[in-house]
């Protein structure tokens, strides 16, 4: 799908590599042949922030669902490094439901392709037209102001249709307060766990310490994005950076 | 799976829709006019007792509805005149109205939906006509019939309720 | 003489040329729903392996070119050579079809990004339709149409590969 995106009041048209999150995820996953799992969610988790923050621009509403996805990815990440992480109800349901968006759309992925090879290829036409018999008829329902309510609604339609995309970012809103709710968490729950660190706490705290900055870059990366589009309903607000504190 | 010639003639005279020159037929089946004889003739033999019949003049051939449906067929039509216009058409023809003159594109378009079928609903009913798109002569333009605006009350479609959108 | 039920629903669907609900084809022939059901299961037997064949979604029926006969017919109607779906809308619409109906949130759901584009664009070329929902009337189901199976050439959504969820 090609996405047109405003920038500098210049008009450039692009083709994003992924038309949504899970294309991008589901592609990471095979790559590694591996399937659907929380193993290979954390396993994926840093390539998928690394293709988000590459994207140049994207239309508000993917980078909202990206980000979405990201946010989501990084409680899997964060628990399978961090034993002691225990999520709330709310955020296993994120994770048990992206989980089953993926195997959804994993399917309806290869159903498309399916459909794809037979779209068009023996197409069944309808019976042709003969030239018909006009006769005036008619009906007990035209009257002037039938027809005014029936323009009416079918304005009212169009232009409730065009306005949908705005309403849906609205709940975008805390995104950028997610991460930061996220980077808190798991500060504290390392904290924590440095006393259980045994012989290899080196190279253990040496990846959280990398885990860590990874946050930092997505919640980063997050502004960033939001920026883009200043005409949609997200508020905006730059972070004055805080670097978080190891031990 | 292939079809035998008796198959591939029905499904030609079908979308055809009208009366199709044996010469055309054998030239479209890739078959002799012999071979098309006999295809048309093992085709009005299946025929026997079904819907449609073989119309066959010297030169041409037709489907149509067996004649013994007669009686189902004109209740079908007349069932078509009238009925209400419902939301789809009513939508459609003021689209028609209030614009002087719409493309199906354009119906579409603001509808949301593909009009195919109301718009020829509207045609059969004689409530709207074809007339020559003057940009683009193979994309038809849709106007009201007179009968349509005398029916309404209206002499000009300007004398419309509303008629500024 | 007198046709059969399935005689008769092989003319009315073919004088109609578009697709009719079962409903109203239940009322033109006098029958009861279970009847019809059966009329077209038998009409579709006889036209094995002709050049005709009934289409049937959940509501509608429609009697079109067999599928096999498509080669030969795209002789007569070039005009019916599809553009392709993309990859959005082969997603979207393979969505309905396996699911017999959805919603643009449940498509949005599995797809992971708003397809509101893409559920309008399947509109406009009439492969699916709205209806709505029996549990939220402001929330639109989207169905397949007649038109979708026919551009895939088959029967019945149960014959598309790999139908099961």
């Amino acid at each position: 799908m090609e996405v047109l995106t405003v920038h500098n009041n210049n008009y450039t048209v692009r083709t994003p590599a992924f038309e949504g999150p899970f294309a991008l995820l589901l592609e990471l996953i095979e790559k590694r042949k591996l399937s659907v799992s929380d193993l290979s969610l954390s396993q994926v988790t840093d390539d998928f922030i690394q293709h988000v923050r590459s994207q140049a621009a994207f239309p508000m509403e993917d980078a909202a669902e990206f980000i979405q996805v990201a946010a989501t990815l990084l409680l899997i990440k964060s628990r399978s490094l961090i034993p002691d992480l225990e999520l709330s109800g709310e955020e296993e349901q994120d994770v048990d439901d992206l989980k089953r968006r993926l195997v959804a759309y994993e399917r309806a992925r290869e159903a498309a392709k399916q459909l794809g090879r037979l779209f068009g290829r023996s197409v069944m036409v309808s019976a042709g037209e003969r030239t018909p018999d006009v006769v005036f008829a008619p009906s007990k329902d035209l009257t002037l102001q039938g027809l005014e309510a029936a323009l009416r609604s079918a304005l009212a339609e169009l232009e409730k249709e065009e306005q949908l995309p705005a309403v849906r970012v609205k709940p975008m809103v805390t995104i950028e307060e997610m991460m930061d709710r996220l980077l808190e968490r798991v500060q504290s729950a390392i904290t924590m766990s440095f006393k259980d660190f045994s012989g290899d706490a080196k190279e253990k705290v040496e990846v959280i310490v990398s885990f860590l900055a990874l946050l930092e870059l997505v919640k980063q990366g997050a502004v960033d994005v939001a920026q883009h589009e200043t005409f949609s309903d997200i508020r905006i607000t730059n972070t004055s950076t805080a670097t978080p504190k190891y031990g | 799976m292939a079809l035998t010639p008796p198959a591939l003639l029905e499904a030609l005279l079908f979308a055809s829709g009208e009366a199709v020159s044996k010469k055309r037929l054998a030239t479209l089946l890739e078959v002799t006019p012999a071979l098309l004889d006999q295809a048309a003739d093992v085709l009005r033999g299946q025929l026997a007792g079904r819907g449609l019949a073989l119309i066959e003049t010297e030169n041409h051939i037709e489907l149509r509805t067996a004649a013994d449906a007669a009686d189902f067929v004109k209740k079908l039509r007349e069932a078509e005149l009238s009925r209400d216009l419902g939301k789809a058409g009513l939508e459609t023809l003021a689209l028609i109205l209030y614009r002087g003159s719409a493309t199906r594109g354009e119906i579409d378009w603001v509808r949301g939906v593909n009009s195919s079928a109301t718009v020829r609903s509207l045609l059969l009913r004689g409530l709207i006509e074809k007339t020559e798109d003057s940009e683009d002569k193979r994309r038809p333009r849709y106007k009201p019939t007179v009968d349509a605006l005398a029916h309404l009350g209206v002499e000009k479609a300007e004398e419309l309720p509303a008629y500024a959108e």
